[in-house]
């Protein structure tokens, strides 16, 4: 569990200040090294073009490594994608994108399911009738092919009509948060069912607690283990779900970096001819390695926090 | 010849977390073909930790056999790995246990669980294992066996569970059945009938029963001899007319005493044994039993009593031998 | 025992239907094939869409006369000999005798007449209906407004078929071997009506016929025995595999799966190259192709009304360094919109060149045209392409290829169908396009930019470049004249014009060393009666 | 007279079945029924939504590189039916989904959608039910292995396995076994299906996430059956270590039947990616190629298929359930 979450949190330290790091600029298309196999030969470059950060965290920390490191940089030591650019560059940068992404969308899917699941545990009767019917009904759906269709429908809405808010990101992220937040509603709503109905809540209202203060007291201090667990199984999940579309061509999109993206672009690289296999086995390193680490986290977390359900479920 | 069952001083002990912790600590047991034992004790004495190391039931680890030898029908089950056991399991002993509601694999029907066994045993097309198992059934006083045989455990009751699993310790034909309290979670009325069944087998099939209980009532209807555990010792053995009427050990004392008698006085309560047994971790030295006797002298806390015969049948392990009674 | 029936059904129902499926995976190998590329839209020949389609349909069918890759003018095919009047205006076409369909059924030149009527009408939906324009009535009738009898195509007897123009067409012999004017089985076409394409109905005239078809896997065509010379044609049988992926096509070639692959992937192309002597290296053939990769600019947006800053745009992008670089495929660097190879009429047309402009002239240019407009800087603009890999990359090396000029631009990438609505509603500042010949003539492309042409798009509409045109058109038969002409549009395009050509596609292939009679041309067009296996 | 099949499909079938699933004392042909009454509807719910979906896209089927004539054009939509009201348009896919028809395909036009549906369904399903052999196959046992070592290295190798299985997404994990086995060892076709090992790879790619899954299942699945006191009792009559852990296995399979359900779903999703990646003439890449397509009736007669299997097969999985343990009753 330690471990576990030191190696997260390193992880995110690592994504975090990647501006600070001496990597190539990812979006340097520098052809003649175009598909270079994995280097250990040089670890520092020289009068390369360096990356370009903007925004409030990422500028000073880019002013800072111009300060630290000056123009040396790291040689490509994943080697390059097929317009040259460096793959370790590339992978800090898609996993900022991917990170991100993953956990904003599940922030947002914890807040859809923590909210629908208590309204249907709190008001119980029809209400809980109507909501969780409706949540089997979207279950019920080939999620991933209505989400096919989403992708495609706002991305062409979106190629329709320029200026709007609705970017890629935006897109990714409505999309994927508005397909997972069922389990997390499910789990809530039993949970607040449960409360709802145990003694000590009955003990408060006899005490004249009012509804509010029920709730505020004990329903959701009391459920919150169960939103959190959920919520750490999520995060993976949309991480994949992201590299799904990506995958697919239906999430992020060139010049846009994320892991999915990359391993696209892998496949696309790879022929027989040519087996560029950095190109597919090291972003496919990254996804898999935080995806242990979460799934791991997760396991700890569930454990830790739900341990009556703990042995139940596998 | 040899004794059908005959244990010399089984001492086991579980190893759990790094630490050993005794729990049989020398115990002696001979039953003779055809013979009925009856093993006593309170919960935790170690009865029935006996009966399953006799079949190596144990997981191993977490038990493990440190001293002593079992020899069942003239086989040593005591040396070796567990599967030594595999020759006199279901063909020489069969065993009973307590929870008929969780003895029989709730996915199997009662016929296929009872022809696998049959099969195990005599090699056999599965049409005749079939018919055996009807037989079997029939044997243990089951109405409409054709019926019961397409049955699932879980649509049976605990009586009729109860006698399924005891046909499937016959199935194999042993010499021995060890039965390890098989009443204790039927209801009364049942219980008897089982009770009644175990000696009916008894007689028709010749079988040796050694029967596990903490309930003499049970010990008296069943059992020709009887043998008190306490602390994962035997501390009195002998025929159960004897032992009943007059018990030597201090313990064996107090628990005749704790039965309720039909016979007494209706002032005349039980008296229940004071204290609690000890736990295996934390065994005083000496006599085990010292601590909650009565009539317990300054030695029995020094040495262990070993167990001494008081005539041809009878023996005890106190140096008392009842005179404090 | 009877709680085993329901799980023994199940097992025997799913061993029956992997054995069925199993029964689908082992098909006899043609004896050629061919790597081909999606699947063909339709076998109709007034439907179908790509070059891939285009060849696949050739196998099956064949025109009046069919297209000489050498030498670039059509040669006899279902015509014996024709006759074009003095004045151009008449075609008269005698077929051969004894032409048949692949059911046996004889084909007369009635048949020919009614199918390139069908091909006019709206209800057929023809992609290219406006191929035949040149025909008197023929536009009207693809446009719904005349009498399909209005439309000069006359078959006298069985044997002649007349067309009469309304003007002198500069390429009419070119244009009536298109695949979209392949004769269509009237009878069939009657009895099954749309449903004629499908494998059991499909009849056609070419050397061979269809076998079968299966989506994503493979079109298998055999030797046609009622063609005019079945007798001479070396194969049996060919399959057209249907594969997207150039990356699988080269797979599989590798893996000996194909005899020839109509496609390689850009990125495999440096390591085939590095190895000329082995195979697969040694089976690369690569020939350019009359197909132009470019940029549209949309004149409406703002800063993008004056020509100078599009020629600002345009002539920095270092196109040398663009092919030698980034692609390496083998395609030309274009500094003109018109492909070299191409033709004008029966002479070789040579485009100008446009010069490229340095940094400095480059800035400059921006300077003066964005002054003109009232404007310091260009404002940020998008550039739209799609999600092919290749055309991401071009967009990425574009992008910041723009950022040494000063301008930004940021590339959005969409799906083909978005691009196309958004070029057609011209909601975009600057869109990758590309342009493929359907023949060879430089016409043909500088045709796109006139003010009335639909394939414009860019709102450019300049007066002296469609009157050059138009002259050009009017001088039908000299061709050195009219390309004259072209060559003065086209160089009045690149200077004024909204486009930014960037290279000239070339087309890759991989053909195993005993395949012959594939001779790499312009038009990727693949005569299949040409080709023979010599183990 | 043309919706009648129509209506006899989604409105009457549903409420006959449903009234007589109100009706049957029997809880087990109640909740059947009931399953069965849905699966029309929730057919016709998700019809619904992707048709509105599809048909909110902008661009149509017909635009091309070259502009089409807006005579052309019409005469096309025409053909096609898409220049009817939306509604009408739904109404007339409704009557033709009761009739399996899905009408013409836009982008393969020699093609109905049944026909483009039929020509790939069988890649698709014996790459599906391949997968779920090899879930099987590979899961059960190592499950079993790990299950019956448990806390020795066996177990800690298969755990390790498992847990890395789990986190590899299909086209991840597809990736790093095409690169050696394909183009390092040669050993399988990178593409197609021209002979019967060109499966292998595919199938196993698709399968090995869920056989993890499986293998974990019924390692903790045997792992707790062990526990059961039954086990004392089939050891003491005598049966090998080999029958009780079958008999073990035999209480795990209700959580992996169970989960079936799921993977089947899963497979249909995953094989997707996997056609895609080795160029399987199957169902899964006129998806999302329908989608961008424009390809509206393709891309509904999938949805509806997928959804139909889907449901089939989650529905299955719960009707197995009580076959593998009888004390499973449907609810």
């Amino acid at each position: 569990m330690k471990l576990c979450v030191t190696l997260i949190a390193g992880c995110a330290v690592l994504v975090l200040l990647t501006p600070l790091l001496p990597l190539a600029d990812s979006t340097a298309v520098h052809l003649p090294r175009a598909l270079q196999t994995p280097t250990l030969d040089i670890f520092i470059e020289h009068g390369e073009p360096r990356p370009t950060w903007s925004g409030p965290v990422a500028a000073p920390l880019a002013t800072l490594r111009e300060a630290l490191f000056g123009d040396a940089q790291f040689a490509p030591l994943l080697g390059t994608d097929a317009l040259g650019r460096c793959l370790l560059a590339r992978i800090f940068v898609g996993a900022r994108v991917s990170l991100l992404l993953a956990l904003v969308a599940s922030v947002a899917s914890l807040s859809i399911g923590a909210l629908w699941g208590a309204v249907a545990g709190m008001r119980g009767g029809r209400t809980d009738q109507l909501l969780m019917r409706g949540a089997d009904v979207i279950g019920a759906l080939p999620l991933i092919f209505m989400v096919i269709f989403a992708v495609a429908l706002l991305r062409a809405w979106r190629g329709a009509h320029t200026e709007t808010w609705l970017d890629q990101g935006a897109v990714l992220l409505c999309i994927t948060a508005a397909v997972s937040w069922i389990p997390t509603a499910r789990m809530v709503r039993a949970e607040v069912m449960s409360l709802r109905n145990a003694t000590f809540v009955d003990a408060a209202r006899i005490a004249g607690c009012s509804n509010a203060s029920i709730l505020r007291r004990h329903l959701l201090p009391n459920a919150a283990p169960v939103a959190l667990a959920s919520w750490t199984i999520s995060v993976p999940r949309i991480l994949v779900l992201e590299s799904f579309l990506s995958f697919l061509g239906l999430g992020v999109e060139a010049p846009g970096v994320s892991w999915g993206v990359l391993l696209r672009q892998g496949y696309d690289a790879l022929t027989a001819v040519h087996v560029s296999w950095w190109l597919i086995l090291f972003p496919a390193t990254a996804l898999a390695a935080v995806l242990l680490l979460l799934g791991a986290l997760g396991e700890n977390l569930r454990i830790r926090l739900l341990p009556q359900q703990a042995r139940g479920t596998p | 010849m040899s004794a059908l069952l005959e244990v010399r001083g089984l001492r086991l002990e579980f190893n759990t977390a790094g630490r050993s912790i005794e729990v049989l600590r020398g115990v002696d047991l001979t039953l003779e073909r055809g013979g009925s034992l009856a093993l006593v004790g309170e919960s935790g004495s170690g009865k029935s930790v006996t009966a399953q190391s006799l079949l190596r039931l144990l997981d191993e680890p977490p038990a493990r056999i440190t001293a002593g030898s079992i020899h069942i029908a003239g086989r040593c089950v005591s040396e070796g790995p567990a599967c030594v056991a595999n020759a006199v399991r279901g063909s020489v002993a069969g065993m009973v246990f307590q929870d008929p509601q969780s003895a029989l694999h709730p996915c199997t029907r009662i016929g296929a669980a009872l022809a696998a066994v049959v099969r195990q045993h005599r090699h056999c097309t599965w049409r005749e294992a079939e018919q055996r198992s009807l037989e079997l059934l029939m044997e243990v006083g089951l109405d409409a066996p054709q019926r019961r045989v397409e049955q699932w455990p879980h649509q049976l009751s605990g009586g009729l569970r109860q006698r399924v699993a005891i046909a499937m310790a016959l199935a194999g034909d042993p010499q021995l059945l060890i039965a390890d309290e098989p009443t204790t979670a039927l209801d009364a009325t049942v219980q008897a009938r089982v009770l009644g069944l175990l000696s009916r087998l008894r007689a028709q099939r010749g079988l040796a029963l050694l029967l596990i209980t903490h309930d003499l009532g049970v010990v008296a209807a069943a059992a020709d001899e009887m043998a008190v555990m306490y602390a994962g010792r035997i501390v009195e053995q002998g025929p159960v007319r004897e032992v009943l009427a007059q018990p030597l050990h201090p313990y064996s004392q107090a628990l005749r005493q704790a039965l309720p008698r039909t016979d007494a006085l209706p002032r005349c309560a039980p008296v229940s044994l004071r204290g609690l047994p000890p736990l295996p971790e934390h065994l005083p030295t000496g006599c085990a039993f010292h601590p909650r006797c009565s009539h317990a002298l300054p030695a029995c806390a020094l040495e262990v009593p070993a167990l001494v015969a008081r005539n041809a049948q009878h023996s005890v392990a106190c140096p008392l031998e009842g005179q404090g009674a | 025992m009877h709680s085993l029936r329901l799980p023994l059904i199940a097992l025997a129902t799913v061993l029956a239907l992997l054995l069925w499926c199993f029964s689908l995976t082992g098909t006899a190998p043609a004896d050629l094939v061919i790597g081909n590329g999606p699947d063909p839209r339709s076998l109709d020949p007034a439907q179908a869409q790509s070059v891939a389609d285009a060849r696949v349909l050739a196998s099956l069918f064949e025109g009046l006369v069919i297209p000489d890759p050498l030498s670039g003018t059509p040669a006899a095919a279902m015509a014996q000999h024709w006759t074009e009047s003095q004045d151009g205006l008449r075609w008269s076409f005698t077929l051969r005798p004894g032409l048949k369909w692949s059911d046996g059924r004889a084909i007369d030149a009635p048949d020919i007449a009614w199918s390139m009527l069908r091909f006019l009408k709206p209800a057929t939906g023809a992609r290219m209906a406006d191929l035949l324009d040149a025909v008197i009535g023929a536009e009207d009738c693809r446009r719904g407004r005349g009498p399909a009898s209005a439309v000069a195509i006359e078959a006298p007897d069985a044997s002649t078929l007349i067309f009469r123009l309304r003007e002198r067409h500069p390429c009419f012999l070119k244009l009536l071997a298109q695949f979209p004017l392949y004769p269509v089985p009237r009878h069939v076409y009657e009895k099954h009506g749309a449903a004629w394409t499908s494998a059991q109905h499909f009849v056609s005239n070419g050397p061979f016929r269809l076998v079968h078809w299966r989506l994503r896997d493979r079109i298998r065509v055999e030797r046609n025995p009622h063609w005019r010379d079945a007798a001479q044609l070396p194969l049996g049988s060919i399959d057209w595999r249907c594969i997207d992926s150039p990356a699988t096509l080269l797979n599989l070639y590798v893996a000996g799966a194909l005899d020839i692959a109509m496609d390689v992937p850009l990125s495999a192309i440096p390591a085939l190259l590095a190895s000329p002597g082995s195979a697969p290296g040694s089976d690369l053939r690569r020939h350019p192709r009359l197909g132009t990769f470019f940029l549209r600019m949309n004149v409406a947006q703002p800063g993008f009304a004056h020509s100078a800053v599009r020629r600002a745009l345009s002539l920095v992008v270092d196109r040398d360094l663009l092919c030698s670089q980034l692609l390496r495929g083998g395609e030309e660097p274009a500094w003109s919109f018109t492909p070299t190879g191409m033709h004008c009429g029966a002479l070789p047309y040579s485009a100008l060149r446009a010069s490229p402009l340095s940094l400095d002239e480059a800035r400059a240019e921006l300077r003066i045209g964005l002054q003109a407009q009232g404007m310091s800087t260009l404002p940020a603009f998008e550039l739209l392409h799609t999600t092919d890999p290749l055309d991401s990359s071009v967009a990425e090396w574009l992008q910041h290829r723009y950022t040494i000029l000063g301008v930004t631009c940021k590339t959005v990438a969409l799906d083909a169908q978005s691009l196309r609505t958004r070029m057609a509603d011209g909601d975009y500042a600057m869109a990758r396009s590309s342009w493929m010949a359907d023949y060879d003539d430089a016409s043909n492309y500088l045709e796109c930019f006139e003010s009335s042409s639909g394939a414009n798009r860019t709102g450019w509409s300049h007066a002296p470049y469609d009157a050059l045109l138009r002259e050009a058109r009017s001088l039908a038969g000299a061709d050195a004249e009219r390309a004259a002409k072209l060559r003065a549009a086209e160089a009045l395009l690149l200077h004024e014009g909204p486009i930014v050509p960037l290279f000239h596609y070339c087309s890759r292939s991989l053909v195993q060393p005993y395949v012959r009679g594939f001779e790499p041309n312009p038009l990727e067009w693949l005569n299949p009666a040409a080709l023979r296996v010599q183990r | 007279m043309e919706h009648l099949p129509a209506v006899l499909l989604f409105v009457l079938t549903p409420v006959v079945l449903l009234v007589c699933a109100r009706r049957s004392c029997s809880a087990r042909r109640g909740s059947l029924l009931r399953r069965a009454a849905w699966l029309p509807l929730t057919v016709l719910c998700v019809h619904a939504l992707s048709f509105a979906l599809v048909h909110a896209v902008p661009g149509g089927p017909f635009d091309d590189d070259r502009p089409l004539a807006a005579e052309t054009r019409a005469a096309l939509e025409a053909r096609f039916g898409l220049d009817r009201p939306a509604f009408e348009q739904w109404l007339h896919a409704v009557s033709g989904m009761a009739r399996a028809e899905f009408g013409p395909s836009l982008a393969h036009r020699d093609h109905s959608v049944t026909e483009v549906l039929v020509a790939g369904a069988p890649a698709s399903l014996l790459l599906g039910a391949l997968a779920l052999a090899w879930t099987l196959a590979l899961g059960i046992p190592f499950g079993l292995w790990a299950a019956l070592r448990r806390g020795r290295s066996a177990d800690l190798t298969i755990s390790a396995c498992i847990a890395l299985l789990l986190a590899l997404p299909t086209f991840v994990l597809t990736g790093l076994l095409l690169i050696p086995l394909v183009f390092w060892w040669k050993l399988l076709p990178a593409a197609g299906l021209d002979q019967p090992s060109a499966v292998l790879l595919p199938s196993l790619c698709l399968g090995l996430p869920f056989a993890a899954q499986v293998a974990r299942l019924v390692r903790s699945g045997v792992a707790e059956a062990l526990q059961g006191e039954w086990r004392r009792t089939l050891v003491a009559a005598g049966l090998p270590e080999r029958a009780v852990a079958f008999a073990a296995l035999r209480l795990s399979l209700v959580s992996v039947v169970a989960f079936l359900g799921n993977a089947a779903a899963g497979v249909l999703t995953g094989s997707l990616v996997v056609e895609q990646i080795f160029a399987i003439p199957g169902l899964g890449a006129h998806f999302v190629e329908s989608a961008l397509n424009r390809d509206f009736t393709l891309a509904l007669g999938m949805v509806v298929l997928y959804t139909a299997l889907a449901y089939v097969l989650n529905w299955a999985a719960d009707l197995m359930l009580p076959v593998v343990d009888p004390r499973v009753e449907l609810s």
